[in-house]
């Protein structure tokens, strides 16, 4: 499914999007099946499935945990893409990974490979827009969205230059810092959602672990809410993990669903 | 903001209008009369330059060939890596940031910062892998007595990669407040540049020391290459003479690999493009382009990624890679301590190494400059270590 | 040969020729340009010089005087050390000598023997009090990676004063090959007037420095003083000025003695006459005239005796002896290391330590000059014992 | 009894002379007056009793260490002459002291003290003839002799200085080196007391530690024999210590009374 097609579907429906992060493989590639299908019955909407990398500058900690389990599960791209493309479900899924693995892989093959395993969307966040153009071509090419971030501090020029290139939704840096649940809503994050104006669906992502977080975020205008590190934490405990997951997607759900319906 | 292919700004979104006001603003001021002016009255007052360019009478009988050592060992701190710092943290001054963070692995380039921290009265503070930390007590210390605060990073690995990372995460919540001091020519763009710009003065030095003692340039420089600042330092004011320049790698035990270590930091020799800690170079990477564990001697070699510039003057044939193993560097080592009372880094022995074998084929002409980067008081440990 | 009734030659017979030869040698090319030139070109291009002298803002600040430091912690080896063995590595050369010995307690005089040694290529050989091989291992290997050979003193209390004794003893058996290299200005004459002579580049530069920066001479000098020879070497260049000059002893943990042991190690402020290793100078000793042991935190002054010349001039009222207890100068480290970047030697730590507390009467004027003799790399250790 | 009349009684007996040397108070006060009986018995014609100081520069490692006991058994200059006064000897008494300690009791003071405890000479290893003159005049004022050390190395003026200066007895320094037992007598001893040409007697010391080197030392042409660490070396034993110190004495004057005889 494409994103876009998921985002009309929920704009029908007069709700916001669940997106949910996992890393793929973590703990092993087996695992990650079970917990895309925990997290779509709990009720989100889009799965993005980190591919890991070895030197995941742009994720805190939590997540770089989740990355090196997956690392030492075995993940490699090679798996990943047999892993997703193992995956029937009618959720777009996104990949979510460094440049350099798309880099070694060759630009164009990494772009196929995600069209024929079934996936939508690819994040990479240590590509600017500046950097993005032979990326960006492919994915029109094969109908990939090419989903950029925005932050706080994005503003002018740049900003314009994101919201013109970006394909899928637009991501927004929920706060200056890095992945990792954290327990307010700042008001740039208010500012934010206002200041990117684009037809293209917003979501909100980083710091984001709780349904009254979540519905604050759909309360303040996004189109749809990111959730990782509060999942990967799950995954980490081990325990129950299918069943907290998907408990965790509902009350996030939930309270996207209650903003709307007031 | 590119070397041919290589560099570029490969950053997360939040990080790139502080990399773009820091283009801005070096580029206000690299070429600025005021800012030069100061930049030279500390490097001249405050680190002790001009640092010598020596004859060493001894190691060039030894060695057949004419060497030249440029003493960086001399500067304060014993190594380059003031040179860069002073100029950051002068920048941050002008920048009007009031905090600098940086991460390290070893300390070396903490210390720098340390020193350049307290030098200008800014706010330091240096992120180290917690291993690192107990591994080098004595830079921790080092950097605490100079007012600067460590923060041991306790995730993953607990070492420099990590404290990357994490100081990585601090500018991307800090970005307004903070500059953050790269230690080498690496990083995403205006990094590479800058840290060459301000290691340049080594190069500098050189030619008019060279001019002075041989009335010519010299046949060749040769410097050791982790990231390379010390390299592209002197190589730099060189780039458009007919002198050879040898970057001179990390060989480590043996040029192999395996899925996810290498034996060696050879990234110019063995390493194949990728991107990087916000660039595009030559880095040691496994297929599906995970990044290697490099390996050396030689702490500040130990660098899977070089920068971008030598990547570039590498394909283009401009600079000559090459590498000496842990063992050749141990013997220059020695060399250089018994026969002139130097005792190098382990970094600098590996350009010694190199001359030492290289010298008899003739390749490198017939005067030749090595950078003696830094000084090996802080290796006596592990030399003592390999003895036994 | 002496200065006023101090000085002297008190040595065994045995040695008395070898000083004679020494002072006729000495006094010939003291002022031969040949010589001079060689040994400018060894301290600018092999040691560094000249050193800065940096303008100490920040400590200038908080200690409400302007203070410049001599940079001597910038010269190879970290300390002001090398300039004499340089001058009297060349002497021997120039004596066709082809051994040098000395002694050494902590070995910052011993590893400035052996780069000089290295550097000339002539054959070092140093005696060191057992218990101070152990305790400074890393200086032995340093001292041994320069081809310099150490022997450890088993005799007396295995320190220091038996490493004195022995290696006169060398000398005595073998003065005809051999060049006694002393470390300080002390021993017999020519040695208190040469080392300062070989340490006077200290003071030249600094007069032509400050004239740079200032326009005029500092209103006083600041050293510290074990031996004496960093502080002679920046008083000598200004004896004839209108400067003052401050002679900052050890004052350890307090300025008592017992009948064996004094506290302190300020020979100046507290010692008698007498005579001690060849000369006749101020020393710490008891009613009879035994040597006390002296002490310090800071193992470059704790010496019981003085540079016969800095005891003249404290009789004449040219210099003005004072002192700085352990805990003072501890102090000064840690304020020199957060306010400048720069971490002092202990030693050179105490005239911070009595710039702090004299500043503030305005005893030492509106700009003062310390000379910082050394880096405190090597004190680490101790600092951190101390803090714990 | 005066040097110079010991060395006129043993030149009509056509014999040279034993000085032997120990450290007073090692290693106690008491025990000194003890052995100095015992050397006198075994022969010896001139004792050296050396006062202990702290810093013996040119004393080597056994005469340190004698002297290290005697500063732990409470030696003092003030101890020194008490202890000398009470020896009822008829033998030459020299003190070897280093100047310090002279320097420090005050020159005058330091002669009075030797005249009045029944010393005859003084011996200061570290004031070479350079610096004696103050000492010289007070030792002419009170009759005692200063002796004065020639090594293989003085020469030309200096001899002639330190002959002319010298009285009681010359030392010469058998060898380059320090005070300490060795087994041969260099050629360089030989030509030394050739090249010392005086009417004071010449006494050889350092490195002589039995009766063969002594009947050399003399053979020679030496006047007399000076032995010390050979002695303090079995002080330092502490076995049979007056026994012993007799018979080495016996042996060294047996050797030295050998040569003449011939």
């Amino acid at each position: 499914m494409r994103i876009g097609d998921k985002f009309n579907e929920l704009k029908r429906k007069n709700e916001g999007a669940l997106i949910a992060y996992i890393c793929a493989g973590d703990p092993t590639p087996d695992d990650t099946k079970r917990y895309v299908v925990s997290l779509i019955k709990g009720g989100a909407d889009i799965i993005e499935l980190g591919l890991p990398f070895s030197d995941p500058t742009a994720d805190g900690p939590t997540i770089q945990a989740g990355i090196e389990r997956a690392l030492n599960g075995g993940m490699t791209p090679d798996v990943y893409f047999k892993t997703v493309g193992a995956l029937r479900v009618n959720t777009p899924l996104v990949v979510m990974t460094y440049y350099n693995l798309i880099f070694k892989r060759g630009l164009e093959t990494f772009v196929k490979d995600c069209a024929s395993s079934g996936i939508s969307g690819i994040i990479v966040p240590d590509l600017p827009a500046e950097e993005s153009e032979e990326l960006a071509l492919l994915c029109s090419e094969y109908d990939i969205d090419l989903i950029f971030l925005v932050a706080p501090t994005t503003t002018g020029a740049r900003m314009d230059r994101i919201l013109s290139r970006g394909t899928g939704f637009i991501y927004l840096v929920a706060r200056l810092g890095v992945t990792g649940a954290r327990s307010d809503i700042a008001s740039s994050t208010q500012e934010l959602i206002k200041r990117v104006k684009t037809a293209t669906p917003k979501a909100v992502g980083f710091g984001i672990s709780n349904g009254k977080q979540a519905a604050e975020i759909i309360h303040a205008g996004a189109d749809g809410v990111i959730v990782g590190s509060a999942f990967v934490d799950i995954i980490a405990s081990g325990k129950d993990t299918e069943q907290r997951l998907e408990a965790l997607a509902r009350e996030l759900k939930d309270g996207i669903r209650a903003v709307k319906e007031k | 903001t590119k070397f041919g292919r290589y560099g570029g700004q490969f950053v997360p979104e939040i990080l790139m209008p502080a990399l773009e006001e820091l283009t801005e603003q070096y580029e206000r001021y690299r070429d600025d009369p005021t800012f030069n002016k100061e930049l030279d009255y500390y490097l001249r007052d405050f680190a002790g330059r001009p640092s010598p360019l020596y004859y060493a009478r001894q190691l060039s009988r030894e060695y057949g060939v004419k060497v030249y050592l440029k003493r960086e060992d001399l500067v304060h701190g014993g190594a380059h890596k003031l040179n860069n710092t002073l100029g950051q943290a002068l920048l941050t001054r002008y920048m009007g940031k009031k905090r600098i963070i940086a991460e390290t692995g070893a300390g070396q380039h903490g210390t720098a910062c340390a020193m350049a921290g307290a030098a200008f009265g800014i706010k330091t503070e240096i992120y180290m892998g917690a291993k690192d930390t107990q591994r080098q007590r004595m830079n921790v210390y080092r950097m605490e007595l100079m007012g600067t605060k460590v923060i041991p990073v306790k995730s993953g690995s607990q070492t420099l990669k990590d404290a990357i990372n994490e100081a990585m995460r601090d500018w991307a919540t800090s970005v307004e407040t903070t500059h953050y001091m790269m230690g080498s020519v690496v990083g995403p763009h205006p990094y590479p540049a800058m840290v060459r710009d301000f290691q340049s003065v080594i190069g500098k030095e050189v030619r008019t020391q060279i001019m002075e003692k041989e009335g010519q340039l010299p046949d060749s420089i040769v410097a050791c290459t982790g990231g390379g600042s010390n390299a592209m330092g002197i190589f730099y004011p060189f780039i458009d003479d007919d002198v050879d320049l040898f970057a001179v790698e990390a060989g480590g035990s043996g040029m192999k690999t395996t899925e996810k270590e290498a034996l060696h930091s050879a990234s110019l020799c063995m390493g194949e493009e990728g991107v990087l800690h916000g660039m595009r170079t030559k880095v040691l990477q496994n297929k599906y382009g995970q990044i290697l564990e490099s390996s050396s001697i030689a702490a500040g070699l130990d660098y899977a990624g070089v920068g971008p510039e030598l990547a570039y003057l590498a394909d283009t044939g401009r600079i000559r890679p090459c590498s000496s193993m842990d063992s050749e560097a141990l013997e220059a080592f020695h060399d250089l301590c018994r026969l002139e009372g130097i005792i190098p880094a382990l970094e600098s022995s590996h350009a010694v190494a190199y001359v030492k074998k290289a010298a008899e084929s003739g390749e490198l002409g017939d005067i030749v400059v090595i950078n003696i980067s830094g000084r090996g008081d802080k290796d006596l440990e592990t030399v003592m270590g390999v003895r036994k």
